[in-house]
């Protein structure tokens, strides 16, 4: 049985500027820089026996004005889990896409181009899924806040139980925040 | 609304009575409160016992029921379906987030409250409502429609200026329908009372 | 796979004889579990009103709402919690987080309505019905969200600190600081109770999120001697505290400690957000240099008066340093806290006794006002037969000499007489002299009060304990016994009440119940009273209410330049000092600024307008920027952004104008909750609705390059008819001054709204 | 007259290709179907009754979980996390919990272990009943939902007892368990264990040996092996074509190592095939229901964390994966050091096959059949939209 170390020396062998680290058991993380995906989306696949990509994630990194993509690989028989992480600007965002190789690539890039805004050469079916009826920006990225177009757009109610007497009803939704901030 | 209830002849009274008696429900789960509709239809709690069945086409259906939230794109085919429904029809709001938005208060994808949309008969609490509530609901109903009160879907035509109006902000524009509420309206002779 | 047989049909014959599955509802009922999450019921005697319920409501499914027939109290807020069922989920966390454990949930779930009113409920304990339900989902003591048990904090044990005046309490490291500061549910029940009402839970947040310089900044806003408090306040809050109500409260004064120990005082000056304004050529005396004396200077300096404090003693501080021993307040700490106020320009002339080297007639012709606070420090004797002997001290005289260093006399066995703090401070001092000077300690203390309603405080009653005094409470003095001529002992008899029915101070004795406590020296600290010889003639003109002088709600006395504060008028503790030197500051400051205050509504007014222009002007502004007329238009957008980039921060222009034009921008203080403000920036946030378009923008040409101008135009025009009105003003005489350095530039802007309207 | 007679008669006799009439035409069923799985749609192109191109439309429940999780504090999101996917709302808590876990490095108690594995267990077994009874409305068998609804209603009242919620349960939280088992409770879980169990044989003779079912599920919408590898199909669906791929054994969490259980596969991977795959793991589910209540050790259920209105989880990220009913059922959670969560992505079992994997398997079965297809892949539409 492999275990996490033989997979990072590997990855570190085929990559030298990827930086690879043990995250937990059956877990490696190996950030890469962004054009070395493509290639290693293929190796894995081909010669490293990871048949199953688990997910794409993307995390909005607004501080550092970046994006980063999260490529999860599954091995059946070393039972190991990789994440290949990458960075790409996060302003007008475009990356290659690796449905050719990867058939479930096509939901979860087509949801990162709905929730984010990432355009992804080279997948042809990148119109818009869920957010069908949504005109405003990509909403999953952070400087969209959804509580504040919440109470903008949509009408809350305004209570008149009997046992609140006349003078005073509860405010709407934007008062007071679910969390203290 | 309510003068209208005194004059109710000796025959809506029969009818009222009766038509409460079998009542369709559109099978139709909008939203996450549907999961609780299968034990209310099937074995373990029967709503059949009160004349209710589920039927799948909005043309022959009596309620219509929001089982929890309405994203915006449910709510286009919400109301295309309502609007074919055949009054008398009668919406039930299942759950916290028919009155004021629930747990998707500040979601940009939900709308915040049914009656903004469409006028609703009964609101049910719960988070989601269990199949006992359901079934206390549609005896409610029943209940009500004998009295001659689920009135209702009246209200659509009254104030469907005020629908309209409310749906298209949510849509960001009018909606064919393909339905002529107006022409409706002359058919149950209702007048328009402003809202 | 059964094989086929023609009676396969039969096999459904088994299910003949079972009860069939259904529920018939509502004629019959499954039973709920017992902790099923149901309606809401709580218990309104046990809710405090302090809002964790409604912080932690994942779907701001609960306010807290004013509730008729509830009043604010200690430790309870005068709202109460009120769920909407229009969010709730039934998650029962707020039952798991309730600080009381009021909120418990019902197990009936049916409740079917046509009004939605009747789902926005206050819950009581009838439930949502008025209908009696079994007991649902209730709090559990294992999962519990509050951490209930304070952070031990690190102490000298007895044996170590018995001999020495060291400080007892080392104080929080980060990490203890922080685990404590993250067990506050900032519900602000302590914030109501603290008499200089403290923003307790914000720099208790700013703890945790390890922003000391915030913490310091909410401190300073209302308490200026915080490092003092942080080690000797009496804590009210902490009694307030809701963690308190099951587990043990919050150890807020510890983390006042924690956050002022970690400032330099060479930072402290940017803690004060406040801008010391320019001198306003009046000046204030203070007479006494105690907790009230010095906040009262903090806050009149900070308002641009010259303060100069009268002290007696040879340093500033009065109890703080005279009255409490060093293991308690280190001297330099409270060093820290004066030296930082004499920063601010207050001057204090220390060893100057008012009445003796100064008298108060000559204060008030040098002063425009003065401010006496000069507490209690008179020891009061109990006048038991031979306390007149020599033998028998008062306390506060032998704790000031030990501050000051001086020699006093320290026999082996020692008598205190008294139940307070000074009691507690005075003997243990007392018995680290006895351990420094003869290697064993002696003392004995009796009080009136038996031991559960002794008034000084529990902790120092249990340190005493651990360092070897021994105590006899409940027993009255009755008679100092002498033998030729030296103190030999202190007769005492039981005492059987010390207050009666009604709560007045008449102590009953059973007098057989003798019982001599030896001890060659007795000290008496029953209480302190004000030596208030140096009002002089004063005194006559001035009223009383009671022993106490009369004074309106800033302190003022009948003497409207005479003013109060401290001990002598609210007492007991360095916070309520701190507390009415503040409110005395403002009473002086509305007595001294009378002839200011109506020159400052007009002032008000034209603020609004120069703010509501501002405010509308770069909302059009920006909407001609994005609107499809002249967004595009590159030359359009950069005369409009040179203009946006000429008004920024316009608003902020004038009001440093009105400042350097001398007129005091009053502190916004907020004493009480409720406000005091004489020119107040709250009017910055409330803006009137915008006036409308002026005819101007009408007539203006059609052409295509006139669409585009109408663009502008549209949004401009109104910013243009309010810039109008403004300069106007500028002709209104007794406001030129405002707008002298200010001319030019309205000019500018004029010019640049003609050159964009194109008129 | 005779001329329409004469058409008929010649559309009798010529081959269907030749009839150049017959053109491509679109149909849409749902989002308000009987045959579909919640509301969901989809846009078929039929030549005929057989279809050519398949395309689903989701977004019909979309909430915007993962935004809304962003805005709550972390202890505050264990209410909404469950709501996620209705059959088998547990794996999200699970993985919501273990993620923050993961992350925090927070120690659960054993006890909350096993008590996790029977909840994720239960709730497996609930949401195979459910798609039973949906599978067998879309062949006309309704008995079949009345009996399987029926007894997954007695699985809901374990929950209620256990949990204090009969559907969303909101009972696990990062450090463990909200509460322990109700007196009598280990007593009441074999009961009604016992009785499923007793109950498998009655499903057996109604719906599973039942030649209509036999007929109707057969041979249609296969998979092979290397289809469903390449499309990225999870759970149920991988096993009825043979892989014995299973996290609870692969990827193993909890105290599932302690445990002896099978992994049922089968290799024809066609309807059928996947709905004798999910009836054979009830048997293994009940299985591991009785060695948990029998083993469970005792001791408390949560590890005490922080007053949540102020608890930072450090900063890290974690991708925690769980075998739910529908397949693999993956959370990726990255925290900032802050109050709430910086970015949960929930990746839902049906991302693949209710959407991409249900498109193509589509192709070429006929209109009737498409429920068919659907339902065996056991798709839930608010996994997909989120």
């Amino acid at each position: 049985m492999t275990n996490e170390q033989d997979i990072i020396n590997r990855i570190e062998a085929a990559y030298p500027d990827a930086v690879c680290k043990k995250k937990q058991e059956r877990r490696v993380e190996a950030c890469l820089p962004p054009d070395r995906l493509f290639d290693f989306a293929g190796r894995m696949q081909s010669h490293w026996n990871f048949p199953h990509l688990s997910a794409i994630s993307c995390v909005d990194w607004i501080n550092e004005g970046e994006f980063e993509l999260v490529y999860h690989f599954w091995s059946y028989e070393e039972k190991i889990l990789v994440s290949a992480k990458i960075r790409i600007p996060r302003e007008e965002a475009r990356f290659i896409s690796i449905t050719e190789l990867w058939q479930p690539a096509k939901f979860f890039e087509r949801d990162i181009h709905e929730m984010f805004g990432v355009v992804f050469e080279g997948n042809d079916d990148l119109e818009k899924y869920i957010l069908t009826e949504w005109e405003g920006p990509p909403p999953m990225r952070k400087d969209f806040v959804t509580r504040d177009f919440a109470n903008r757009f949509y009408h809350f109610k305004e209570y008149e139980a009997e046992w609140m007497g006349p003078q005073q009803n509860p405010q709407a939704a934007d008062v007071q925040g679910g969390s203290n901030e | 609304m309510s003068e209208k209830l005194t004059q109710r002849t000796a025959w809506n009274r029969v009818l009222d009575k009766l038509s409460g008696r079998s009542l369709w429900m559109l099978h139709y789960c909008t939203g996450c409160g549907a999961i609780e509709l299968p034990p209310t239809m099937t074995g373990r709690f029967d709503m059949e016992r009160f004349g209710i069945h589920p039927m799948v086409t909005p043309r022959q259906a009596d309620i219509l029921l929001i089982t929890g939230y309405l994203s915006v794109k449910t709510l286009k085919r919400v109301i295309l379906t309502y609007e074919q429904m055949q009054s008398p029809k009668w919406v039930v709001g299942f759950g916290s987030c028919t009155i004021n938005g629930g747990m998707y208060w500040n979601s940009y994808a939900t709308v915040k409250s049914l009656d903004q949309y469409m006028p609703v008969e009964l609101y049910i609490a719960g988070c989601m409502p269990r199949p006992e509530a359901i079934i206390s609901s549609f005896n409610e109903l029943i209940d009500r429609i004998g009295r001659g009160e689920a009135n209702s879907w009246k209200d659509y035509y009254e104030n469907y200026d005020f629908y309209r109006k409310n749906q298209e902000h949510v849509f960001g524009g009018p909606i064919n329908t393909r339905t002529d509420v107006k022409s409706d309206k002359e058919t149950f002779r209702i007048q328009s009372a402003g809202k | 796979m059964k094989k086929w047989s023609i009676l396969r049909p039969f096999d459904s014959l088994k299910f003949i004889g079972q009860k069939p599955v259904t529920i018939r509802v509502p004629f019959e009922s499954k039973p709920t579990a017992e902790r099923y999450r149901g309606f809401h019921i709580n218990d309104l005697e046990k809710c405090i009103g302090c809002g964790t319920c409604a912080e932690i409501c994942d779907n701001d499914a609960i306010r807290m709402v004013p509730m008729a027939g509830v009043e604010k109290e200690t430790g309870k807020s005068d709202k109460r919690p009120a769920i909407d069922y229009g969010r709730c989920c039934w998650c029962g966390l707020c039952v798991d987080i309730c600080t009381t454990n009021s909120l418990g949930m019902t197990q009936e779930y049916i409740h079917i309505d046509p009004d939605v009113n009747t789902f926005y409920i206050l819950p009581d304990m009838e439930g949502i019905h008025k209908t009696e339900y079994p007991q649902g989902y209730t709090a559990d003591e294992e999962v519990n969200f509050l951490d209930l048990e304070r952070v031990p904090m690190k102490e000298l044990q007895a044996e170590e600190r018995k001999d020495s005046f060291i400080e007892i309490v080392k104080g929080f490291s980060k990490e203890e600081a922080q685990k404590e500061a993250s067990r506050c549910v900032a519900c602000g029940l302590c914030t109501d109770t603290c008499p200089a009402h403290m923003n307790i839970p914000e720099y208790i947040d700013a703890v945790w999120r390890d922003d000391i310089e915030e913490a310091g900044r909410q401190i300073y806003k209302n308490n200026p001697l915080p490092d003092v408090c942080g080690r000797i306040c009496t804590h009210n809050c902490e009694t307030a505290c809701s963690i308190g109500n099951r587990g043990e409260p919050i150890s807020i004064r510890w983390l006042k400690r924690y956050a002022m120990d970690a400032i330099p005082v060479g930072d402290y000056r940017s803690l004060v957000d406040q801008k010391v304004v320019k001198p306003l050529g009046k000046n204030i005396a203070v007479v006494g240099g105690g907790s009230s004396g010095l906040s009262a200077g903090y806050y009149l300096a900070l308002m641009g008066y010259g303060v100069t404090i009268y002290e007696a003693y040879p340093e500033a501080g009065g109890m703080m340093r005279y009255g409490i021993p060093e293991y308690r307040l280190p001297y330099d700490v409270l060093d820290k806290d004066i030296r930082f106020i004499e920063e601010l320009g207050v001057t204090i002339k220390t060893g100057t006794r008012v009445g003796e080297d100064v008298s108060l007639d000559r204060l008030h012709e040098e002063n425009d006002a003065v401010l006496i606070a000069t507490g209690f420090h008179e020891g009061r004797s109990t006048r038991t037969p031979g306390t007149d002997h020599e033998n028998v001290y008062q306390a506060v005289d032998l704790l000031a000499k030990i501050t000051m260093g001086e020699e006093i006399r320290v026999d082996e066995k020692i008598v205190v007489i008294g139940g307070g703090n000074v009691a507690m401070d005075i003997a243990r001092s007392l018995g680290r002299k006895q351990m420094q000077k003869y290697g064993k300690l002696d003392v004995t203390v009796t009080s009136l009060e038996s031991r559960d309603i002794m008034p000084a405080d529990e902790e120092e009653i249990l340190e005493s304990q651990e360092e070897g005094l021994a105590f006899y409470p409940g027993r009255g003095p009755s008679e100092v016994r002498t033998a030729d001529g030296k103190v030999t002992g202190l007769k005492t008899v039981k005492c059987t009440r010390v207050f009666d029915e009604n709560g007045r101070f008449s102590p009953q004795f059973d007098e057989s119940d003798v019982m001599v406590l030896e001890g060659s020296m007795v000290i008496e600290a029953i209480g302190q009273a004000p030596d208030m010889a140096y009002l002089g003639e004063f005194s006559e003109q001035l009223e009383y209410d009671g022993r106490r002088l009369k004074v309106d709600e800033y302190f003022q006395t009948s003497l409207e330049w005479l003013f109060v504060s401290g001990d002598i008028i609210k007492g007991p503790d360095v916070i309520n000092g701190i507390a009415t030197g503040h409110q005395a500051a403002f009473g002086i400051d509305r007595y001294l600024q009378k002839a200011a205050q109506d020159e400052l509504e007009t002032i008000d007014q034209v603020m609004e307008l120069v703010v509501d222009f501002e405010e509308r002007s770069t909302s059009y502004v920006e909407k001609a920027l994005s609107s499809g007329s002249c967004g595009t238009d590159t030359g359009c957008r950069r005369m409009l952004a040179r203009f946006l980039e000429r008004k920024k921060g316009f608003a902020g222009r004038i009001r440093d104008a009105l400042s350097e034009r001398n007129l005091r921008i009053h502190l916004r203080q907020e004493l009480g909750r409720e406000q005091h403000r004489y020119f107040d920036f709250a009017l910055l946030d409330n803006l009137p609705e915008a006036a409308e378009l002026p005819d101007k923008a009408a007539e203006l040409p059609e052409s295509a390059e006139g669409t585009r101008q109408k663009g502008i135009s549209e949004h401009l025009s109104a910013g243009y008819r309010l810039y109008n009105d403004l300069l106007r003003l500028t002709a209104n005489k007794e406001l030129e001054f405002l707008f002298e350095s200010l001319r030019d530039e309205y000019h500018e802007q004029l010019r640049i709204m003609q050159d964009l309207l194109g008129i | 007259m005779s001329e329409v007679l004469e058409r008929i008669n010649r559309s009798f006799d010529e081959p269907e290709d030749e009839h150049d009439e017959v053109r491509e035409y679109t149909l849409f069923i749902g989002p308000n179907h009987p045959g579909i799985e919640g509301n969901f749609a989809l846009k078929l192109s039929l030549e005929g009754d057989t279809i050519v191109r398949a395309k689903t439309d989701g977004g019909y429940l979309h909430r915007g979980f993962e935004k809304l999780m962003e805005e709550r504090l972390f202890m505050q999101n264990i209410a909404i996390v469950c709501r996620i996917c209705v059959p088998d709302p547990d794996p999200n808590e699970e993985n919501y919990a273990r993620a923050v876990e993961a992350i925090a490095g927070i120690e659960v108690p054993e006890r909350a272990k096993w008590i996790r594995v029977l909840v994720l267990e239960l709730s497996r077994i609930a949401s195979h009943l459910f798609t039973f009874g949906g599978h067998a409305g879309t062949i006309g068998l309704y008995t079949m939902p009345n009996w399987s609804i029926a007894d997954r209603d007695r699985i809901l009242d374990l929950f209620e007892e256990l949990t204090g919620g009969r559907v969303y349960h909101i009972y696990n939280m990062p450090g463990g368990v909200r509460r322990d088992f109700p007196d009598g409770f280990e007593r009441r879980v074999h009961e009604v264990m016992d009785y499923i169990e007793s109950r498998l044989p009655d499903y057996d003779d109604l719906f599973f040996n039942n030649a209509i079912l036999r007929k109707r599920a057969e041979g249609i919408g296969v998979l092979t092996s290397d289809q469903a590898i390449r499309w990225g199909a999870t759970g149920p669906n991988l096993r009825a074509v043979g892989i014995p791929a299973d996290l609870r054994r692969d990827d193993t969490y909890e105290v599932y190592d302690k445990l002896e259980f099978d992994i049922p596969t089968l290799t024809g991977g066609d309807a059928l095939d996947r709905l004798l795959v999910r009836r054979k793991e009830i048997e293994e589910s009940i299985r591991i229901v009785r060695q948990v209540v029998d083993n469970i050790p005792s001791g408390k259920v949560w590890n005490k964390q922080p007053n949540p209105l102020k608890w930072r989880v450090p900063a890290g990220d974690a991708y925690v994966r769980t075998e739910s009913s529908k397949g693999e059922y993956a959370y990726y959670m990255v925290s900032d050091g802050g109050q709430r969560p910086y970015r949960v992505h929930v990746r839902g079992a049906s991302t693949t096959h209710g959407v991409h994997i249900l498109e193509n398997l589509l192709v070429g079965t006929r209109i009737e059949d498409a429920s068919q297809v659907m339902f065996s892949l056991d798709a839930c539409p608010p996994e997909v939209d989120r």
